[in-house]
């Protein structure tokens, strides 16, 4: 048997070891920029697809088929982003008679749609939050709900996920702009302008839970995870459990999370996400209907091989576990490691990795699609991979975070370790109280000031400067060390939205 | 016996010297008022290990960069304006401080989505200057500061690397 | 507060971890073939002992004292081999007022004595094996045993462990010489020539169980270890749990190991060695009074740290857990990675590693204690480190092991990786169906044999030869390729003991 | 378009003749009745990366040894008897096979402890030579057959390169 991953990254090497370790063969896709990738290295096969854009490689759909027939692959799995929750791609793998690793195309349409899921979960009797109910044909229709529910309103792309096309929108006299950036991004992310509105509910927790389904009609939650700390929509770290879900909350979600799942006939892992009001109420946000980027702290905290798991359901296998087998074990935390300088407001980071060290010892997990020497394209999504750590509870897990962030080195790109450290050391972080804009509050207030550098720095710097021995130090692909004292420039830019 | 004179930047005023003496395998270095003599080896991925008089160790990496030395240990990034010769210039930060003249460089390689103003405009504090689109995402360069735009070479559609100069703002003097 | 670590390699770098995800201040000791070692790099003090040779360093029990008292360490650990097991050191600290982190200077010497803690068992009504009761003075003795008990016999060093200074005599042809040799290597190694004699069990597995006792009186079991995998009685593989250990047999195995801590009042962590007899007896075999090499299985079953643990009972702490809050969790299966060539009968192979790729992604822990471009001195034990696969079951973990295996790559200096590789395909070893002299035969049965060049290893060759932009290939440090097909050869060297 | 020859020891007889050509970024390869054509990179740490016609892909490492090259791929490690120019002489170890001379090499850096032979002693096989401490371990080097020691250089306490001649054993002719 064979599997094809449509996709790049960490997330291609992550699919292709479970295959490994299942006894299946894979099948890597590459564009020019990849090349040299690691996920091209690990697999059995791999055929170019074209060009470094994605519209013609990742997202090249005929190139991707053809790679699938010419390498005889039987299985295709989408990773997340790209041609996942593509439900026209769906449809094409099954007309051309290739068994597509998620769940049917029906299931992804109607989660897709953003305000057809709306309506659905209001349907299943799933909480959601106030907001338009069909995609807005113009800026005034927004004004006209936005005044109804009043400001701030989230932007959303129908079609989106991830944050990306996202965008808060504080008064009127903004919005015409951003309806017109939103719509454009969503068109060039997802090939779909559709945009809607949402009112904002301030001061939430993003709380999402796994769900995995078998064809036998068998689904299960297995456990949720905290998401609430995030930058401009995007997920920064995740935890599993969450710090502030008992027991009887985790049951109310999980089983709001099945039903949310039923309703759309789900089969395969899958994930719902919840906004957690303050005061305990949590509506539905949306159901990504793909593998999700953190998956693996569900993962290391009950002991299960989702990957691998979404890729037997899809040979038509029962689960391999009921509700009752599930165990929970410890605390794990995943720190995103994207390519990108938090000292000048996360701006992308591209160029090539110098160096990279990754931790050992007890605990660690390392879920990353870059190497040593490894260039990071422009073209994609700015992440290298995921640092995941576990620990027998949350505290033992923070303070070895701590410990392994600081054997962890990665040289030639910006990342945001440094922001990893200064969590660990945050009275809120370790005392779990934090919302979905905490972390943005958090980083305004400078948290990530005061890297001056110590005399034992001086001392470092004057040892390497005055060995003659050593070979020319390879220069840091970093705009010049005195700009990072310059506020003034740190504040001219802007990151866009994520 | 080698020695090897550099220079640290502190902020203000004329950057410090400090003097480095090789001795063997270690070395003794001087700054301000303080002297340590240090056991320092290269490690093989190029990274040092420094052994201080009372036992300490420290380890970490030195990448040169234009403004000096950047030293990367136990999980933080951080400058240090030390260099072998006398710095050039203050950093322009300091000019932006005083007033003067900004140059808005592009901060990573990208291409250039629109320009929204051109030489001899007046901008505000935060006025949208520009955007830039790497990684897919759209980055708005905005003022950091109210001046009347200079010069401006940035067009719509122009690729530029990562430290291109885009435009300048001249402040007004109050 | 302040560790100092009497030891090298991954065990010192294991310790250091424990202690930074304590808060605790960690201290590197180091020979002149170590300044450029990981375990120095790691530590946040380090102090010179002197050159290469053990006994000048590593065994150097002034310079440790006064690099402890130089640094202000309160704590010391020995870790394992060294300084770890001798009584002598733990009493010397003690006079220093640092505080050993191990058991008593009693347990360890009533443990050390292999023929005094059997005496010591025999009286706790612990099954021991027959054997001399006391050190021969000579062969003459020895002989006399032998002939009563029957050949093949074991030669012991009295203050040994490991394996070091074992052997086998068949015949009493071989006495002598055997006598003399063990004699000399156990004064080379622990300084004490001391060997005793033990009636060889055929066909028994080797089980170990893991002891924590705290200060407070407190002693728990946390299960098994299967360490049947051995080769010149030096351990190769381990398994938690065993393959061939019900609970019942579990259950009677952990009470056997906590009577025999509780005889010697044992407090820290340690381990209670026995062997398995095919009929499903056991017998002590010997408490190793230390942290064991292979605890990292344990640990990733359990969920628990003991390294850490070990530390805060040193400490004084309670146990951070009881009997039964442990739960089991998967399958666990360590490898050791010796620098030795398993294809020249595992001859030590010291050399620079000129490439060392460690695999990532779900269920796999390195404890590995070099880096790219380390060079391996000759000095000291051969083993660079551990590698460790988590599954959650036996099979699984096997398959992961094989893929795990299959991403790891040491070049510069030989290791036994193939032979792990050819385990994962062996059906015994699939089974559990193995005893201690079960990888002995295997090896002799050529496990190893036909790892003959593939049309696609010549492609690459070929390749690689061809490539004039490459920088000239680094030589490998093993003699010529065509030497490997020389049986002959193969034949012509004879690994000392282990 | 550049042509490299090299040699493919296949065990028994002359070497097989292997023919490369590079094409692009990939490569031709000639070897006895079949011919692939692969596109062949060569990756930041070192490691070559095949794709050949059908799809499939090869990454390994390619080591040069005096033999020939090691390739590690996979886990494995598996000599490769190819070679730039055309190998000098067969291995010892066919010799070791058709009777005559087998020499006793080191095969790690360490130190003879004793040698228990001379010139001239009659050895049977598995006989104990010397013995050879490394990493503190002792090896017995013993005779893989029977024979007549010819020279003996090893002598106790001396220290020994990897490779390094110890002696030699001259079969008797039967």
């Amino acid at each position: 048997m064979r599997l094809l991953v449509a996709n790049r990254g960490e997330i291609a090497l992550r699919i292709f070891r479970a295959c490994r370790d299942m006894g299946i063969e894979t099948v890597a896709v590459f564009s020019d920029a990849d090349r040299k990738a690691p996920h091209v290295a690990m697999a059995d096969y791999a055929v170019r697809l074209g060009p470094p854009p994605a519209r013609e490689s990742y997202l090249n759909v005929p190139a991707i088929l053809e790679a699938a027939r010419k390498t005889k692959a039987s299985l295709i799995h989408p990773g997340y982003g790209f041609l996942a929750e593509n439900a026209g791609f769906a449809r094409a793998c099954a007309a051309a008679e290739l068994t597509f690793v998620g769940p049917s195309p029906d299931a992804i349409e109607a989660m897709g749609s953003k305000t057809g899921s709306r309506r659905m979960m209001e349907a299943a009797g799933v909480p959601v939050v106030p907001g338009t109910t069909k995609p807005a044909a113009d800026a005034s229709e927004l004004k006209a709900f936005a005044r109804k529910a009043g400001y701030p309103i989230l932007l959303k792309a129908a079609a989106g996920g991830g944050g990306k096309g996202m965008r808060r929108v504080d008064s009127e006299g903004d919005l015409d702009a951003a309806f017109a950036r939103a719509s454009s991004e969503a068109k060039a992310f997802f090939n779909d302008g559709a945009v809607y509105a949402e009112k904002l509910v301030e001061g939430p927790r993003h709380i999402e839970v796994q769900v995995v389904a078998d064809s036998r009609g068998r689904r299960i939650a297995v456990g949720e995870r905290e998401c609430s700390l995030q930058r401009r929509h995007q997920k920064v770290v995740e935890e599993c459990p969450s710090p502030v879900v008992d027991e009887d909350l985790r049951e109310r979600l999980c089983s709001a999370a099945v039903a949310a799942a039923a309703a759309v006939d789900y089969v395969s892992c899958g994930t719902v996400e919840f906004l957690l009001a303050p005061d305990g109420s949590f509506y539905f946000l949306e159901m990504n209907t793909r593998l999700q980027v953190e998956h693996p702290v569900t993962e290391e905290v009950y002991g299960v091989d989702l990957a691998a798991e979404m890729i037997a359901i899809a040979l038509g296998e029962p689960l391999s576990w009921s509700e009752g087998d599930l165990r929970r074990l410890g605390h794990a935390i995943e720190c995103r490691i994207y390519a990108e300088d938090p000292r000048r407001d996360f701006a992308p980071s591209p160029g090539t990795i110098t160096s990279l060290r990754l931790p050992a010892g007890p605990g660690v997990r390392h879920d990353i699609g870059v190497e040593q020497g490894s260039t990071v394209p422009i073209d994609y999504d700015p992440m290298l991979g995921k640092l995941v750590v576990w620990g027998p509870d949350r505290s033992w897990a923070i303070r070895r975070l701590a410990r392994v962030l600081s054997e962890y080195e990665i040289a030639g790109v910006e990342t945001a370790l440094p922001l990893f450290r200064r969590l660990c050391r945050d009275a809120d972080f370790l005392s779990g109280k934090f919302d979905v804009q905490w972390l943005e509050r958090r980083l305004a207030a400078g948290l990530l000031d005061g890297s001056e550098a110590s005399p034992e720095d001086v001392l470092l710097a004057a040892a390497a400067l005055s060995d003659e021995k050593a070979p020319a130090a390879a220069a840091s692909s970093s705009a010049p060390a005195s700009l990072w004292r310059a506020s003034g420039r740190r504040e001219s830019l802007r990151g866009g939205p994520r | 016996m080698r020695r090897s004179v550099l220079f640290l930047e502190a902020g203000e005023g004329e950057p410090i010297q400090v003097l480095v003496e090789r001795r063997g395998a270690g070395c003794r270095v001087a700054q301000r008022d303080r002297r340590d003599d240090v056991d320092a080896v290269r490690l093989p991925d190029g990274r040092y290990s420094l052994i201080l008089e009372d036992g300490r160790q420290i380890t970490g990496r030195a990448l040169e960069t234009s403004g000096g030395v950047r030293v990367i240990r136990r999980g933080e990034s951080s400058p240090v304006a030390i260099s072998r010769g006398r710095p050039a210039s203050r950093p322009l930060a300091g000019a932006g401080a005083e007033g003067g003249v900004e140059e808005v460089r592009a901060l990573m390689h990208g291409r250039i989505v629109e320009v929204r103003v051109g030489a001899g405009d007046r901008v505000e504090q935060g006025a949208l200057l520009l955007v830039l689109e790497a990684m897919k995402m759209q980055n708005e360069i905005r003022a950091s500061r109210a001046g009347i735009v200079e010069r401006a070479q940035a067009q719509a559609g122009q690729t530029v690397e990562g430290g291109a100069f885009l435009l300048s703002i001249r402040s007004e003097n109050i």
